[in-house]
């Protein structure tokens, strides 16, 4: 039963990663990649690790993708012309994914994996401990990076306001 | 399974200083500078200064042995932490002192500080790791910081270019690393590089792949040749303040990372003959090998100086990652000197750049001319700085050249640091024909001087001590190499 | 840091001075710059000399200098021992002496800067080379004393004579520098060091094996083009197109003994002994170090004889002289070698000033022929040409008598083999051409009726006063012999009474001077007839030889040249030159500034680089399987 | 096939598939989603890791010492690890919506073919 759910998320997941990549309207790409990071949630789900399948509903498809939807509308990019389906540098990049592709399947198709967890596993206890534990020096870490980005936003957002009292920047 | 109890961090102060020091700096602009906007703009840049040279001093002076590794071996401070974070203090200090009036300009002077100290703190944090998402992190902290600084100028589109371009290109090889990382964890079951070290060689087609993929996005770090297309035109478009501080501190970085992966989670397996080894091996040495000469070869026909130095330090990087394929204790020695050493010059020679913005010059080749005439002193400065590039004899290029050189040289039957070597001095010399181009145009005849104007006292400090530095390096090459031993413990 | 770097800082300080600020501290500042220099560094190198007598032998060590895996001693030490302590008083004793004579003899020139700058650079370069520790370093002041000998001999740009023997001496240096460049391989790969201390040990010269002579060899090239022995002595004649004072320092007294000093400072590598015998092959480097030297001292003391200008007279005799103590070095007594480069700084530099005071007072006139009368007009001044004259021709109680007599002492040995014996005949033979030689520059200058017009031009007092010095220093230097003997040997000189072999060498001098005194007193030039001059100037006549080999060499070179040259240096690298700035180019189009592009060829890159890994790690397990 | 390849495949193809997007796209903004694709592809092989975590056999030559006696990794890494990269994407995300915004600001319109003033 699970088997099936995860085969049937799993086709998912590509289907709507062929949407991100190939839509032609922002939009469209910003719903399919919503799509494909709610597949993963619940794979995640399905694969018992509740937590992380909380947070990527939460943190992904939930706050990124609204800041994305946000992006696309406010900016309304125009429809973008694909161009005819065999451009050369389309199909290069197509065939080196692909071999990327390939290779990466290949890789992990040897990968030793072992359904040994014990009950608990992917408990948010054990998670937890481990968190503010073990790794609490990439947890504080973390932090500043999260103080990066907003001294980013802070910047940007603030040059935007003074730059409408200029009436925009120029070009050079 | 027992529930795991919280485990309390075993934490050695001594050895998160620099990382204290630059995590409080951060802060404190982010309090105070940001949130707050105090009228003195000059505060910042003090602040900022003094905590970077206390640093250095700190590096340089503190006595003690080295700490080892600190909070569950996440982050280890040793001879190679110390001297890699000395040379991004030194960085930000020389950084801190040339703010040049677009930057003033733009009112966000406290945002500058900020996102300098915070990518100096992700630098150290990488230098430092010793655990795979520890090395993410910091990589991904430094890199958010910069393309916030390449896009720091609102009104130059060139500079909205650069940001726009490193972030994109950046983030793919960020991806690449997370993938890598995720393989590598995969085959070995461990994040922490000395565990991974110990199990590399079991570790199979997975490790393989995993550690090619992570070599690919170091590589685009260090801006080896392939991975090196991001490179001259973020360069150019950036402040270039901010260029000279991607150009040291992060090859610094970067390089240190590789060479922490090298050894220690690839190389532990003895001397048996091991693939990951073998492989981790030829893709630096053919990293170094493409460097060294397309570097050179493409920089033959530039005619920007900016991005002419974007173009040689991909060269440079080409020599450093001789070193780090060599990975003797010799080498590791050279490769710190030469990376002290390019701190200097390449520093310097971004600043007399800066400079020559500040007073309206251009960058061309062909509008150098006559440059000894106009600017005397920043000619000079610039012509030394060349010299010592190109690594010629009283400078302490040449010294940095030569310590590299016999290094790799002392490679005993293994043919393949020789050709390295061939290929660098191949290099060298097509690097003599485009930066004595400069110095010659700069000395050559020109448009008669215009009134003088006035460069900013703060640059003529920094291009002074980097010259004087310079040429002290290479005269007293002798008690660096050996403080440099000593610390490294060879 | 010990007082024996000042005796380096000192004079290179000056010479910056000099070069940098000559204009703002005129004339007579510079000179008592330049002097003041000197003078400093002599004291110093008196310092140093006592504590050489205190603490016997010493280093001093300044700092590392290059780092070249597994060759050790490339360091900024200097080595103070009596024999480079002696080697330092002399250099700057003689050499403050003409820094005060210069001040006067230079007074007229418009160059007064660059002649003191280079002056004091000479200095502080001959100082180099022999207090260096390690032979890097003494390579370093080897060079450095070629290039400062270059721009003084040249220091007449406008003369094309003196510009070309100054680009001649250089080339000659040149050969000797790369001659010790190699002797400093094979030392250096052999005995992976370059310490004189540790690498001339009898463990470290073990290692050298075979190329042990190869590196005497080397090294003996080296010196012979310093010192101006047979074959390479063809630079040190014409080298007296520089001023005087140049001559006196430079070719008389400091530079051309540097040679000399290199010898005695690597002389266990020529006593190589290997148990108690001499080495074969280092006997063999001795025999040929001393039939060099006797050959050089009898054809330059025969050229010398045929010379009609004074100054040319006097660089044939320390061409000789210098081949005396050559000889003495291959007879293993470097004691006496030293001891008569010493006085024969003294005497020579005396000789050369006294030589400018003519020639400065006949207004430039430098053939003996035109000279004359002047005994009765320069008293002093004659009788200062005449102390050194005596001292030359080796008439006791004079300095050179003693310096001669203990290198012949030394060459004869204990006269039980006939190949000493004959080159102590040769020794004996320069002996009496050099005495007679020198009485008749002399005779000729003072004595002769004179030959000229016009007034006289006198010497001022500061060209005076260094003579005094130095006549001075003639007529006492011969009496710390003994001494200075035993601290360069280690162990006392042979004690001699005063037998035959003196008496010999004596009666020769005198023979000489009376020869001289009674066919020139009235006026008549020459003793030999003009047919035997080509004889005499065998020593020109490889001056010739060189040159026609160097013609012919260019003839056979431009031939070439016009053929290939602009294959070689035209085409070839404009090709290379072109090729590789459109390979640039194209490469750099490649750089197009596409954001896509630029994505597609990061994912290039790494999906190539997994690839290639792929196969190669297949490769790799398939072969490490089997 | 185990059940542990179906999510582990699913990452390759979604790398794969992001890449592509990379390098055929010219509106940043898709490419930036594509980017995400390939980070989010790179967490699922992660949590896939550590959900299957196995340990690789310890036959360590006899030369080698482990720095440290008490083992460090675990099935929990790869799952924090997931947790603190899903932040950390969370602030680029942020940072680079900040960017792509304020260039679409002055240029209107961006492809990435167009965009180069800096190039040679």
């Amino acid at each position: 039963m699970i088997f099936a759910a995860k085969c049937v998320m799993a086709l998912l997941a590509v289907v709507s990663a062929f949407g991100v990549a190939l839509s032609r309207q922002a939009v469209h790409s910003a719903l399919f990649l919503t799509c494909n990071l709610l597949c993963v949630a619940v794979l995640y789900l399905l694969m018992s690790l509740h937590f992380l399948g909380a947070a990527q509903l939460l943190v992904y498809a939930g706050a990124i993708m609204v800041v994305f939807l946000f992006a696309v509308t406010v900016l309304a990019p125009e429809d973008e012309l694909l161009g005819k389906w065999n451009d050369p540098q389309r199909l290069a990049g197509v065939a080196v994914g692909a071999v990327l592709g390939a290779f990466l399947l290949l890789a992990n198709s040897t990968a030793p994996l072992l359904d040994l967890s014990s009950p608990d596993f992917g408990s948010l206890k054990q998670f937890a401990s481990e968190l503010f534990g073990k790794y609490v020096f990439p947890f504080e870490g973390t932090a500043f990076v999260l103080l990066v980005a907003l001294v980013g936003v802070v910047l940007l957002g603030h040059r935007r306001l003074r730059d409408l009292d200029r009436g925009g920047p120029s070009r050079d | 399974m027992m529930p795991q109890q919280i485990l309390k961090p075993e934490l050695a102060w001594q050895g998160m200083v620099p990382l204290l020091m630059l995590a409080g700096l951060f802060v404190f602009h982010f309090l105070i500078e940001i949130l707050r906007a105090p009228k003195s703009r000059t505060t910042g840049g003090f602040w900022t200064l003094l905590v970077s040279l206390l640093g250095v001093v700190y590096l340089t002076a503190c006595p003690d042995q080295p700490v080892g590794a600190v909070v569950h071996k996440m982050w280890i401070y040793d001879g190679v932490t110390r001297l890699g974070s000395l040379l991004v203090f030194l960085s930000l200090a020389a950084v801190t002192l040339i703010i040049p009036k677009s930057v003033e300009e733009s009112g966000h002077l406290g945002e500058y500080y900020a996102l300098l100290s915070g990518a100096a703190l992700g630098m150290v944090m990488l230098m430092g790791s010793n655990n795979l998402l520890v090395t993410f992190l910091a990589l991904e902290l430094f890199s958010l910081a910069l393309y916030l600084l390449c896009i720091f100028l609102p009104d130059r589109s060139t500079s909205q270019e650069s940001g726009l371009k490193y972030f994109i290109l950046s983030s793919l090889a960020s991806a690449v690393i997370l993938y890598g990382m995720a393989l590598i964890y995969g085959a070995t079951g461990s994040t922490w590089l000395h565990e991974i070290g110990a199990r590399a060689s079991q570790g199979g087609l997975l490790m393989i792949v995993g550690s090619t993929l992570l070599a690919a996005g170091l590589a685009f770090k260090v801006s080896a040749v392939p991975f090196h297309v991001w490179t001259p035109d973020v360069y150019q478009g950036a402040p270039t303040p901010v260029t000279a501080f991607m150009s040291v501190a992060t090859k610094t970085a970067a390089l240190v990372a590789l060479l922490r992966f090298f050894p220690m989670t690839l190389g532990m397996a003895g001397d048996t003959h091991d693939g990951v080894r073998t492989m981790w091996a030829i893709i630096i040495w053919s990293l170094a090998m493409l460097s060294m000469l397309f570097g050179n070869l493409m920089a033959l026909s530039q005619t920007n100086l900016k991005r002419l130095l974007a173009y040689s330090g991909i060269a440079q990087a080409g020599y450093l990652l001789g070193a780090i394929f060599m990975g003797t204790p010799i080498a590791k020695v050279s490769l710190f000197y030469y990376l002290l050493v390019y701190l200097c010059m390449n520093v310097g020679a971004f600043v007399v750049v800066a400079a020559l913005e500040e007073v309206d010059e251009s960058l061309d080749v062909h509008a150098l001319a006559g440059l000894s005439m106009r600017q005397p002193y920043l000619a000079a400065a610039l012509a030394v700085f060349l010299f010592s590039l190109t690594g010629l004899p009283p400078t302490a290029g040449f010294v940095a050249k030569y310590q590299l050189f016999s290094a790799l040289m002392a490679s005993g039957p293994n043919p393949l640091p020789k050709y390295l070597v061939a290929a660098a001095l191949v290099g060298s010399l097509m690097s003599a024909g485009y930066y004595l181009r400069f110095v010659v145009q700069a000395y050559g005849l020109g448009p008669a001087p215009e009134p003088h104007k006035q460069i900013p006292p703060t640059y003529l400090a920094v291009i002074a001590t980097a010259v004087v530095a310079v040429f002290a390096l290479s005269f007293w090459a002798g008690p660096v190499l050996e403080w440099m031993q000593r610390l490294l413990g060879t | 840091m010990d007082t024996i770097w000042l005796v380096l800082a000192l004079p290179l300080l000056g010479s910056l001075l000099c070069a940098t600020h000559y204009r703002t501290l005129g004339k007579a500042a510079t000179g008592m710059v330049a002097s003041l220099a000197i003078l400093g560094a002599f004291v110093a190198s008196v310092q140093t000399a006592y504590q050489v007598q205190l603490r016997h032998e010493f280093t001093a060590h300044l700092s590392s200098w290059l780092h070249i895996p597994g060759i050790s001693g490339l360091d900024f030490a200097a080595l103070a021992d009596p024999l480079s302590a002696t080697m330092l008083c002399t250099v700057t004793g003689v050499a403050f002496l003409i820094h005060c004579f210069s001040m006067g003899y230079m007074a007229d020139e418009e160059d007064y800067g660059r002649f003191f700058a280079s002056l004091n650079l000479f200095v502080a370069t001959m100082v180099l080379l022999v207090m260096a520790n390690n032979l890097a370093l003494m390579l370093v002041g080897w060079g450095g004393v070629g290039y400062a000998s270059y721009s003084l001999i040249g220091f007449y740009r406008q003369k094309p004579s003196a510009v070309s023997a100054a680009r001649k001496a250089f080339l000659i240096n040149v050969v000797g520098d790369v001659a010790l460049m190699f002797a400093i391989f094979i030392i250096a790969t052999h005995c992976s060091t370059l310490e004189f201390k540790a690498f001339l040990q009898p463990d470290k010269l073990d290692l050298l094996g075979g190329d042990l002579i190869l590196a005497g060899l080397c090294l003996m090239v080296g010196a012979y083009a310093k010192s101006a022995q047979l074959p390479l002595h063809t630079w040190l004649p014409d080298a007296m197109e520089g001023p005087t004072p140049v001559s006196a320092l430079i070719h008389a007294a400091t530079m051309v003994t540097a040679g000399v000093y290199l010898m005695v400072r690597c002389a266990p590598l020529f006593r190589f002994v290997h148990g108690q015998e001499l080495l074969p092959m280092a006997d063999d480097l001795n025999v040929i170090m001393m039939r060099f030297g006797a050959a050089t001292a009898l054809l330059a003391a025969l050229c010398a004889i045929a010379q009609n200008d004074l100054k040319r007279i006097l660089a044939y005799s320390t061409m000789s002289q210098l081949g005396y103590m050559f000889m003495a070095a291959g007879a293993g007594a470097y004691g006496a070698a030293i001891f008569h480069l010493v006085t024969h700084a003294f005497f020579k530099a005396l000789l050369f000033l006294t030589a400018g005071v003519v020639i400065h007072a006949l207004h430039g006139e430098q053939d003996i022929r035109k000279m004359g009368g002047l005994g009765k007009k320069m008293v002093g001044v004659q009788l200062a040409f005449l102390i050194g004259s005596l001292a030359l021709a080796g008439i006791p109680p004079l300095a050179g008598f003693f310096s001669k007599e203990s290198i012949l002492l030394g060459v004869f040995g204990d006269g039980k083999s006939v190949e000493h014996e004959l080159l102590w005949a040769v020794g004996i033979l320069t002996a009496l051409l050099t005495s007679y030689y020198t009485g008749r520059a002399y005779v000729l200058t003072f004595w002769a009726p004179a030959q000229h017009e016009g007034k006289l031009h006198y010497p001022s007092s500061s060209m005076t006063w260094p003579l005094a010095v130095l006549a001075l220093a003639t007529v006492a230097a011969g009496f710390g012999g003994h001494d200075l003997i035993q601290s360069i040997q280690g162990q006392a000189p042979p004690e001699e009474s005063f037998g035959g072999l003196q008496l010999t060498a004596l009666a020769v001098g005198v023979v000489g001077l009376g020869v001289a005194y009674s066919t020139h007193r009235s006026g008549r030039q020459r003793l030999v007839p003009e047919g035997a001059d080509p004889y005499l100037r065998g020593c020109e006549a490889i001056d010739g030889l060189t040159k026609s080999l160097a013609a012919s060499f260019r003839g056979f070179a431009d031939k070439v040249a016009i053929k290939l040259d602009p294959v070689v240096s035209q085409v070839c690298p404009d090709l290379v030159r072109r090729s590789m700035l459109s390979t640039s180019t194209l490469l750099c189009q490649l750089q197009s500034g596409s954001l896509r592009l630029y994505s597609f060829t990061v994912l290039t890159s790494s999906t190539l680089l997994v690839l290639v890994v792929y196969f190669l790690s297949r490769f790799i397990s398939g072969g490490g399987g089997q | 096939m185990t059940e542990g390849m179906i999510t582990l495949g699913l990452s390759a193809v979604l790398f794969a598939i992001g890449s592509v997007g990379v390098a055929i796209r010219r509106n940043p903004l898709i490419m930036f989603m594509c980017i995400e694709l390939m980070l989010n592809s790179a967490n699922l092989a992660l949590a896939t890791f550590s959900r299957y975590y196995s340990r690789v056999p310890e036959t360590l030559p006899d030369s080698i010492e482990l720095a440290s006696s008490t083992d460090l990794g675990s099935a929990t890494d790869g799952a924090v690890f997931v947790f603190l990269v899903m932040t950390i994407a969370a602030a680029e995300a942020v940072v680079g919506l900040a960017i792509i915004i304020a260039i679409f600001r002055t240029h209107k319109q961006v492809d990435a073919d167009e965009l180069a003033e800096l190039k040679g």
